[in-house]
């Protein structure tokens, strides 16, 4: 069947009818129900299928073209010239693939462990991929903007529903700094729409800018994306967001939402205001490299796993930013590209590896209620298996070769090195400064004797938690093991994306 | 030879997969079996290769596996080069690993986590191929990388016991600590190359070495010193150099099998081969050089006088193995590439029967460490004690033994290396070279002496048990003496003089040493000969006599030493305050680094100041604003009229 | 005067009869027969809109000597005036009938206030459009009342009244200044006078301006003339607030329109500085005060001062685009209200009004679906797409970037950040808390039918704003 | 000559004055009543005055339908004094705050 | 033209004082009367200049109505005098003060910013035999017959708000029900009742 031309709408609203369709099958906080049952399954099939439909969109796909494809283009509101306008490219594909990977994990994981509104959960879970997938499929930039905030409300009620104690702050804070970011993205897009007369983004490409226009809208980019990264200093919202957040909700922020704003500055910021971003480029790459060193040490002192692992989120967002933006401080020869290479390969790196950590998290939270560092200790001797995959998805945390961690991280280092010496010297920091405060929390988690009676009575992982790790560690050793497929898909479009900021618009 | 290459690699790794995945389905047999077939099968292979190398005359062999990944221009890719310095370095991975699995058979027998040790040396054998075989910077980082996790987790082994786990967080955050010179290293590579790939890189290292770097702006560096030097700071973590060593000793944690075959045979020994691989490189900056030479020579005395005052066996062990790594490191930065690999080989065969041995010992006594506790084992243990007895003489360099030809031609390599210049760099290498002998004879027999002769302080209860442990032990440390006695002699010729290592080691025609002291090399037996005219061989027998006399003949004089100079001893015992350094400065300054950060910067300014200040001050705005709306209607009546008035004065006078 | 001007008018003149019927027709209605004044009522909207649509001019058409006007934009207003006026009758019935309050004259009083906003919004010269205004605020004041024994309905009624008073002697006293220099009451003719005449636009008829601005501002509830509007909201019985909050903002739009464009155009430029301080001003400090909020009606209160703030910022571009915004933002700011006051009426019962916000709590576990609209409410109140109200604030923040503000642009954002925040506090009590009060929400199905096509409007109109704005801007062009 | 300008002023002063009443009372709800019909007769100066100055007579014929309104007004305006008088047996101006903030 | 400056000159200053009664009298019923007062002098001055219609008009319908509506309402609702006394209280100056500013820009507006074509004197007298009255009649009910009919709209919802806001069914009222009464029939007006005898204890 070939159902290419509206494949991008299907991965789209497919899992959005399918939250539409739960929130109609309603709650029943009996987890053995039926109506509970069919509300599960339901879930899993459609994000499941959500994941076969871009397997094909993967199939289909070609690297060998910078151009968009998928495309599909409808009017919808003729009165101020904006269309509904889809396609993707080599930066949009992977983040799209990973969304539908991540999100049937996530229904898995959070399979019985939700016992409150399940189905709204789920919903909110499906919708909220519909959404994103949305973000990284629109060429048009309204419809952007709306998939963009619309993508706030499931997370915000994800999180203050479902979440822990201080969930209200936590959500309220995510909301409104996210909030706060975007609306000035808004007041930028629509001056270029009064420039353009159109929301097309190819339109803002190619529009010619003045350097203060640029400049300008420059900052509304980065207030936008910056907080998604989040980069240094407006990153307090995650640690709180991630402690406070279900554990699905955690892993979807970390592996997917927080690509959002890394995949706004490569889709947006450089290429529409090429010359603001060479003048600012340097404060991006002060700002990434302050959070790899800055964020490596708060990091250092968590005793939350859950904010230890968001703030090395932090510290692993950096590497995005620092890759995207070295282009302008490299003077000739290559390593642009695999800067901006190196950042992609990372976001997607990072959202499995994020993911997969707040997914261990999450398993020990469903045991013992408790995030805290210290009230764990030898769950290896209770739980070898997971024990086994916590290691694994933390060494990959720490970015160590073989794993998906390091691709991204090498690529930039690479990179960095070829623009200055000390870029370089600061982002290679987190070889100690990553390996220091993961390991150092699995050494008191992990390992230990049997710190309690709790930690005694640890039962290990269950087949449905298993499946979910062994994927993503499956994953995450693939990428690591041979991302040529990966970089593969990127490579054309990073490198038409390099000429196109490589020319002024000024 | 593709075939068998992929073979020798994959071998390994299959059988740790298997063993660590379907450790339960398999059993105990099962893991053992498969892992030591397999790790015989690359063996075998390898020896296959390294005779074909030798004798067989096969050129070297630069395969690509397959394209890890390609961006910008930048080819990542997975692929073999087998050279002679290759083959010689997987013969000696793979023989001392087969030792080492068989061993632990009897080593691990009644531990539960056996599968999972099988499974672990075995992917470390596979980590370690990957890194000796690599074509590439990448995946020599990932070997790198690879076996530094595989120690991670097998020092951590025994992950209940506190000590272990806080040993391998430590081994891995100092060899982080190289690593990140190292990955800068290999970053500086591709920058000024373009390339990962040895052959290209090796290729265009003239143009490299005629540039410069401004890394402090107005001071130039030449570009082949600083990717040198920062290649180098990757070694130094992996080979345990001064001031990165400080992981080694604790990483005695892990099981012995371990010690022998990761941190004193293999493994430490990666930084060693990585320069030696290198040379083209190292060669185009006697900066490099001398920076190499240096930290050699430093690592090579002072952790050897630490040796000296320590009472556990697998630690006195370890601090010879940082001395010994501090011999090769030395000759590196001599030129003497040769020599160092020479002794890498030698050193792996004798290193691993010592610890072994010593493993035997514990074994033995259940356990015990400690050798203060122990003493009079030679008629408990005669197999474990002539092989000890094999593996420290070739540990002082008794002439005739595979150490004797290794370190004697060293130290005659850093005597020669002249062109270092008769400044502080020549004579710190070779005085540090020169005592060190004296002090390696004097820790060795120290323990020698302490652990089998003399009076028996073990307990009662012990001493009842003693026995000489199983063939799984006795056998693999026969094979190993055999090797540390006899290899060197046979070997040293071809080795070392007869250009045995080719194209693979590049050497600068003004810095070949070893080219030097091949025109008056006239064979082992003359250089046996002749050994009782060095120095060398007056300072170790001077170093065992003292050893004799201070704890056999008056076993009384140490602690009058200990106590006459007690300033002294501490420093040694102490490690030279090193650990206290590491663990209450930088560590422990990290952390309150963190904490200030996290406390004062993101909760005080960031969130406190700015983004609760904020909320904060816009809720108590709303609290004042909310005043004005009073409630009476004068109020309001009155905040119109402001209002009206306010327009009106704005028409009149500002408009 | 011919036939014609009576056709012209016929909505008015319609209106005008069934009010006098139904009005004859409930003095003779029991108590326990009140239904029949509510669907006599109904029917005289019903028949009204009927007479709108029938007599929709295609152009602009002006009849009784100047005094009255019938063109494109008055046609939508009356019409959509109708409407919410209907929809607030719709949702008022239960909750009168609940509270003893069902008497016919809320309905008759409701009617005369729809009256007295179709003479505003028709209104062609400022002698009409202050009658007309006189009409709804007297109906208005009355229905504030309307609880004769509540003390505080009483207090809100005679605050909105006194100050309603003063801001209607200072619109008359701006009148008669601009009367005074122009020499006319017509907006066509004072336009044609200030364009003839350029010494005209000097002090007198600034004055002028000023005074009318306070009567406009006020009638909006924008800063510092907005202190009678959360009183009364909070004051007032819920059903007459949501009348109160949102035909009536029609008129205060056709007010706004009619004086300052119609008629006083061409003082755009010193008009709109006026009004920019005001607007901004407005949407300050109702975002910032409404977080201070715990009575729901009186945050809804503060938040259309903010939203007026918006409103009068794309008047104050003075550009067809800004005056299609502000028609835009107008009509969907009033959908988002009636449903928010309408879901506040669902939740009271009888003795029991649900005007606190903290009465929120729960609600999704109460009533999962009237939380999903109450939610789907605040965010178009919050301006997140798709919701309608997300593309009320793009409009508006679109015409005032054309015209080159862009610290205001930003300015607005930043506060509609604020808002977000009392918004999301409801969504929070909603969704986030445990519920207070367990009480099975009472509503007749029609009601409920109402609401949710309601709550489903400002996702649906957010879907597909094209035509509506495709419609605004015709208007807005229509108004040359 | 007595012409536009006095009666300008007339009228500006009975506007102020009704102004200052409002202001300043702090107790009487009915006196406020009463300011506001000064404040309607300030507005009917002005319209008389400006329609003797201009010699049109639509400005009277505002006045005549500002009388009129002002009565419905001042009788609604009664209307709820008397209710508000009911329900709280006090029309002090003082005690009407019931709602704020 | 003196003797009309003269009457001028008076009326308004009795105008002016007696709107400062109104708004400073201690009693309301001194207040209301200040205001009758102040609207017969507005009514002299309308004469003056020739609004006669509108003269009458306020006096009937002002005083006539309006203000005996307010005295109603004043006796009616039996305010405590005392208890109501004003208080100046000290927002009273910063009142006065915005009016003086409000006064002072009325000023400039009125008599120094207004150009010079708004100065000329006395306004123009009407013709011989014209009719005040009879010229707002004609338009009335020509030009204006819309707004008048407003006008009649608003008295109507007047009346309609009035009433629904005063009139009341007092409770205790008591209020034959005739209908009722008539159509009683006998055996409604007694109701026999079983009862069981008193049980003796």
């Amino acid at each position: 069947m070939d159902f290419s031309q509206n494949i991008l709408s299907i991965l789209i609203w497919l899992p959005i009818a399918g939250g539409l369709l739960l929130l109609a099958i309603g709650d029943d906080n009996d987890v053995q129900s039926s109506r509970s049952m069919t509300m599960r399954i339901v879930a899993l099939g459609m994000s499941a299928l959500t994941f076969i439909v871009s397997i094909a969109l993967y199939k289909w796909f070609d690297n060998g073209t910078s151009a968009m494809q998928f495309v599909e283009r409808v009017s919808w509101i003729p009165a101020l010239d904006v269309y509904y306008y889809l396609g993707i490219d080599g930066i949009s594909a992977p983040l799209i693939l990973l969304t539908t990977f991540i999100t049937p994990l996530v229904v898995i994981a959070g399979w019985d462990s939700i016992k409150v509104r399940p189905a709204q959960y789920f919903a909110a879970f499906l919708i909220l991929e519909g959404l994103m997938i949305g973000v990284f499929a629109a060429l048009d930039g309204l419809l952007f903007y709306v998939f963009w905030e619309a993508m706030l409300v499931p997370m915000f009620l994800i999180i203050g529903v479902w979440g822990g104690a201080r969930r209200i702050y936590a959500t309220l804070k995510f909301f409104l700094y996210t909030f706060l970011g975007s609306v000035l993205m808004l007041v930028a897009f629509i001056y270029l729409y009064g420039l353009t007369g159109s929301f097309d983004l190819f339109e803002f490409m190619n529009v010619p800018l003045g350097m203060t226009a640029q400049r300008l809208i420059f900052i509304a980019f980065l207030l936008a994306f910056a907080v998604k990264v989040p980069m240094w200093p407006v990153h307090t919202w995650l640690p709180d967001a991630h402690v406070e957040a279900p554990t699905g909700g955690s892993v979807i922020l970390a592996a997917i939402m927080l690509k959002m704003g890394g995949y706004g500055f490569v889709r947006l910021s450089l290429p529409i205001v090429p010359d603001g971003s060479a003048y600012f480029a340097g404060l991006i790459i002060a700002l990434s490299l302050i959070a790899i060193v800055y964020i490596g040490f708060v990091a250092l002192m968590q005793k939350d796993m859950k904010k230890l692992i968001a703030y090395s989120s932090i510290a692993h967002m950096g590497f995005v930013t620092l890759g995207f933006f070295l282009l302008w401080s490299i003077s000739s020869g290559t390593g642009a590209g695999l800067g901006a290479t190196g950042g992609m390969v990372q976001m997607v790196s990072h959202g499995l590896i994020s993911g997969a950590m707040f997914l261990c998290v999450g398993v020990l939270y469903d045991r013992m209620h408790s995030r805290q560092i210290a009230d764990y200790g030898g769950v290896a001797n209770t739980m070898p298996k997971f024990a086994a995959f916590m290691v694994l998805f933390s060494m990959a945390n720490a970015g160590l070769p073989g794993t998906s961690g390091f691709v991204g991280e090498f690529m930039v280092i690479i990179a960095s090195f070829k623009a200055n010496f000390w870029y370089a010297f600061l982002a290679a920091t987190t070889l100690v400064l990553g390996a220091a405060y993961t390991l150092w929390m699995v050494k008191r988690v992990i390992y230990g004797e049997v710190a309690n009676d709790k930690v005694a009575d640890l039962e290990d992982l269950n087949q449905r938690e298993f499946f979910v790790l062994a994927v993503l560690a499956f994953a995450v050793l693939l990428i690591g093991l041979w991302p040529a497929p990966l970089v593969d898909m990127m490579n054309v479009t990073i490198e038409h994306l390099m000429q196109q900021i490589g020319q002024s618009k000024l | 030879m593709y075939n068998y290459y992929l073979a020798i690699v994959l071998a390994p790794l299959a059988a740790a997969i298997v063993a660590g995945l379907f450790g339960s389905t398999i059993g105990r047999a099962g893991a053992h079996w498969i892992t030591i077939v397999a790790v015989g099968v690359s063996c075998a292979l390898s020896l296959l290769v390294l005779n074909n190398m030798f004798w067989g005359g096969y050129e070297s062999e630069n395969i690509s596996v397959y394209t890890w990944a390609v961006t910008d221009g930048l080819r990542m890719e997975v692929g073999f080069l087998v050279d002679r310095l290759t083959a010689l370095m997987m013969a000696v991975v793979t023989f001392v690993s087969l030792m080492v699995h068989v061993y632990t058979i009897g080593y691990m027998h009644d531990d539960p986590g056996y599968q999972r040790f099988f499974s672990y040396i075995s992917l470390f054998t596979f980590s370690m191929l990957m890194l000796v075989m690599s074509n590439n910077f990448l995946q020599l980082f990932f070997g790198w990388e690879a076996v530094g996790l595989m120690s991670y987790l097998l020092i951590g082994f025994w992950f209940k016991r506190e000590s272990a786990i806080f040993a391998n967080l430590k081994a891995f955050l100092v060899n982080r600590v190289g690593d990140f010179g190292f990955i800068l290293g290999i970053a500086g590579v591709v920058m000024f190359t373009g390339s990962l790939d040895y052959a290209e890189v090796f290729a265009s290292a003239d143009s490299v070495a005629a540039q410069n770097i401004e890394v402090f702006s107005g001071s130039p560096w030449n570009a082949m010193t600083l990717v040198c030097i920062l290649l180098f700071i990757g070694a130094m973590g992996k080979s345990a150099q001064a001031p990165l060593h400080v992981w080694l000793p604790d990483s005695m944690a892990g099981p012995t099998p371990i010690s022998a075959l990761i941190h004193a045979a293999t493994m430490v020994t990666a930084g060693i081969f990585m320069v030696a691989r290198m040379s083209p490189l190292f060669e185009l900056s006697e900066t490099a050089l001398a920076v190499v030479i240096v930290i050699g020579a430093i690592t090579a005395f002072f952790t050897g006088l630490l040796g000296i005052v320590q009472n556990d066996i697998k630690r006195v062990i370890a601090y010879s193995t940082l001395s010994q790594l501090g011999y090769m490191t030395v000759a590196l930065g001599a030129s003497a590439y040769g020599a160092a690999i020479f002794h890498l080989m030698t050193h792996a065969f004798f290193k691993a029967l010592l610890f072994l041995a010593a493993g035997s010992v514990i074994i033995a006594l259940h356990h015990e460490q400690d050798i203060r506790k122990m003493g009079g084992l030679r008629k408990y243990m005669p197999i474990t004690y002539w092989t000890a007895l094999i593996g420290s003489l070739a540990l002082i360099g008794f002439p005739g033994s595979s150490g004797f030809f290794s370190k004697d031609l060293l130290i005659e390599a850093v005597r020669e290396s002249h062109w270092h210049g008769q400044g502080a760099v020549y004579w710190i290498a070779y005085l540090s070279v020169l005592l060190g002998v004296f002090v390696t004879a004097l820790y060795s027999f120290r323990m020698f002496f302490l652990v089998f002769h003399g009076e028996e302080r073990m307990d009662a209860e012990t001493r009842s048990h003693v026995h000489e442990t199983s063939a799984v032990v006795t056998v693999p440390l026969i094979l190993l003496a055999i090797p540390s006695a006899a290899i060197g002699w046979f070997t040293v010729q071809d080795v070392l003089f007869d250009n045995y290592f080719g194209d693979s080691i590049v050497v600068n025609s003004a810095h070949d040493v070893l080219g030097h002291m091949g025109e008056a090399f006239h064979g082992s037996m003359a250089l046996f000969l002749h050994s009782v005219q060095t120095p060398v061989f007056w300072l170790a027998a001077a170093g065992a006599f003292t050893a004799w006399f201070l704890y056999l003949k008056r076993p009384d004089i140490p602690a009058t030493i200990k106590d006459r100079v007690s300033g002294l001893y501490n420093l040694l015992d102490r490690k030279y305050y090193m650990d206290d350094l590491y663990i209450k400065g930088f560590a422990a300054g990290g952390r309150s680094i963190g904490n200030m950060l996290w406390h004062v910067g993101d909760e005080v300014v960031i969130d406190g100041l700015i983004v609760n200040g904020t909320a904060n001050t816009i809720g108590k705005l709303a609290g004042v604003m909310r005043q004005i709306q009073t409630g009476y209607l004068y109020t309001y009546a009155f905040a119109m009229i402001i209002g009206l008035t306010m327009l009106l004065s704005w028409l009149i006078w500002f408009r | 005067m011919e036939l014609t001007d009576y056709i012209s008018a016929a909505p008015e003149m319609t209106l005008l009869g069934l009010i006098c019927v139904v009005l004859i027709a409930d003095l003779f209605v029991e108590d326990e027969r009140r239904m029949l004044t509510f669907w006599m009522s109904i029917a005289a909207l019903v028949i009204t809109g009927w007479s709108l649509l029938a007599t929709a001019p295609v152009d602009r058409v002006v009849v009784f000597s100047g005094s009255y006007v019938s063109d494109p934009l008055s046609q939508i207003l009356k019409i959509t005036a109708v409407g919410f006026v209907a929809l607030a009758f719709l949702y008022a019935r239960d909750y009168l009938r609940a509270n003893g309050l069902h008497k016919g004259e809320f309905y008759t009083l409701g009617l005369f206030g729809l009256l007295g906003m179709m003479i505003m919004i028709s209104a062609n010269s400022l002698l009409t459009m202050y009658l007309g205004l006189e009409t709804l605020a007297l109906s208005l004041y009355a229905l504030v009342a309307i609880d004769r024994d509540n003390a505080t309905s009483a207090e809100s009624a005679m605050k909105y009244f006194v100050l309603g008073a003063i801001a209607s002697g200072a619109l008359l006293y701006g009148i008669s200044w601009i009367y005074g220099v122009t020499g006319t009451l017509k907006f066509e003719e004072i336009a044609t006078a200030i364009a003839a005449d350029p010494g005209l636009n000097s002090l007198p008829l600034w004055f002028g301006l000023a005074f009318v601005i306070v009567g406009i501002a006020f009638k909006f509830g924008a800063v510092p003339f907005h202190m009678w509007l959360p009183d009364v909201y909070q004051g007032a019985r819920t059903p007459v607030t949501l009348y109160l909050a949102s035909a009536p903002k029609l008129a205060a739009l056709a007010l706004t329109l009619r004086i300052l464009v119609d008629g006083l155009g061409g003082l755009h430029d010193v008009w709109s500085d006026m009004i920019m301080v005001v607007a901004v001003l407005s949407l300050l400090v109702g975002n910032v005060i409404a977080i201070a909020q715990t009575n729901i009606k009186r945050m809804l209160g503060y938040s259309t001062i903010a939203h007026v703030g918006f409103i009068l910022l794309a008047v104050f571009c003075g550009t067809d685009k800004g005056y299609a915004a502000a028609l835009f933002y107008t009509l969907t700011y009033i959908v988002a209200a009636a449903g928010a006051f309408g879901i506040v009426i669902l939740l009271s019962r009888r003795g029991f009004e649900a005007d606190n916000i903290s009465d929120f709590k729960g609600l999704n576990a109460r009533s999962p679906w009237f939380a999903l609209m109450m939610m789907f409410l605040m965010l178009s109140f919050t301006g997140v797409p798709p919701f309608i109200g997300f593309f009320g604030k793009l409009n508006v923040i679109d015409a005032v970037l054309s015209s080159g503000y862009t610290g205001l642009a930003i300015l607005m954002v930043l506060a509609a950040v604020v808002g977000a925040f009392y918004y999301l506090r409801v969504i929070w009590y909603m969704y986030f808390e445990p519920a207070e009060d367990q009480a099975v929400l009472q509503a007749s199905p029609d009601t409920r039918l109402l609401l949710s096509a309601n709550g489903v409007a400002v996702l649906a109109l957010g879907i597909v704003p094209g035509w509506l704005w495709a419609l605004c801007t015709q208007i807005a062009l229509s108004m040359r | 000559m007595i012409g536009l300008q006095h009666y300008l002023t007339i009228s500006a002063m009975l506007f102020v004055l009704s102004i200052a009443g409002i202001v300043i009372n702090r107790r009487n709800l009915i006196l406020l009543l009463m300011c506001i019909e000064l404040m309607l007769l300030a507005v009917n100066f002005n319209f008389i005055a400006f329609s003797r100055h201009l010699g049109d007579d639509t400005g009277q014929v505002f006045v005549f339908f500002i009388l009129t309104v002002a009565a419905a007004e001042a009788a609604i305006g009664l209307a709820i004094l008397v209710v508000l008088f009911r329900n709280r047996r006090s029309i002090n101006v003082q005690e009407l705050n019931t709602m704020k903030g | 033209m003196l003797f009309h400056a003269f009457l001028f000159y008076t009326f308004a200053a009795v105008l002016i004082g007696a709107a400062c009664g109104v708004i400073f009298s201690r009693n309301p019923v001194h207040a209301i009367m200040f205001l009758v007062l102040a609207f017969f002098q507005s009514a002299m001055l309308w004469l003056l200049a020739e609004a006669e219609f509108l003269a009458i008009v306020l006096v009937l319908v002002y005083v006539g109505a309006v203000m005996v509506l307010f005295l109603f309402v004043v006796m009616m609702l039996d305010i405590n005098v005392e208890a109501i006394r004003r208080g100046m209280t000290r927002y009273a100056s910063l009142g006065i003060a915005v009016a003086l500013i409000m006064a002072f820009q009325l000023v400039q507006l009125i008599w120094l910013r207004s150009g010079t074509e708004t100065l000329p004197g006395a306004f123009e007298a009407y013709p011989e035999g014209y009719s005040n009255t009879k010229a707002l009649g004609s338009v009335l009910y020509t030009e204006h017959v819309y707004a008048f009919e407003i006008a009649a709209v608003v008295l109507l919802l007047a009346i309609v708000a009035a009433i629904t806001l005063t009139m009341r069914k007092r409770p205790g009222l008591k209020v034959q029900n005739i209908s009722a009464q008539v159509a009683v029939k006998a055996k409604d007006r007694i109701r026999v009742v079983k009862m069981n005898s008193e049980k003796k204890r």
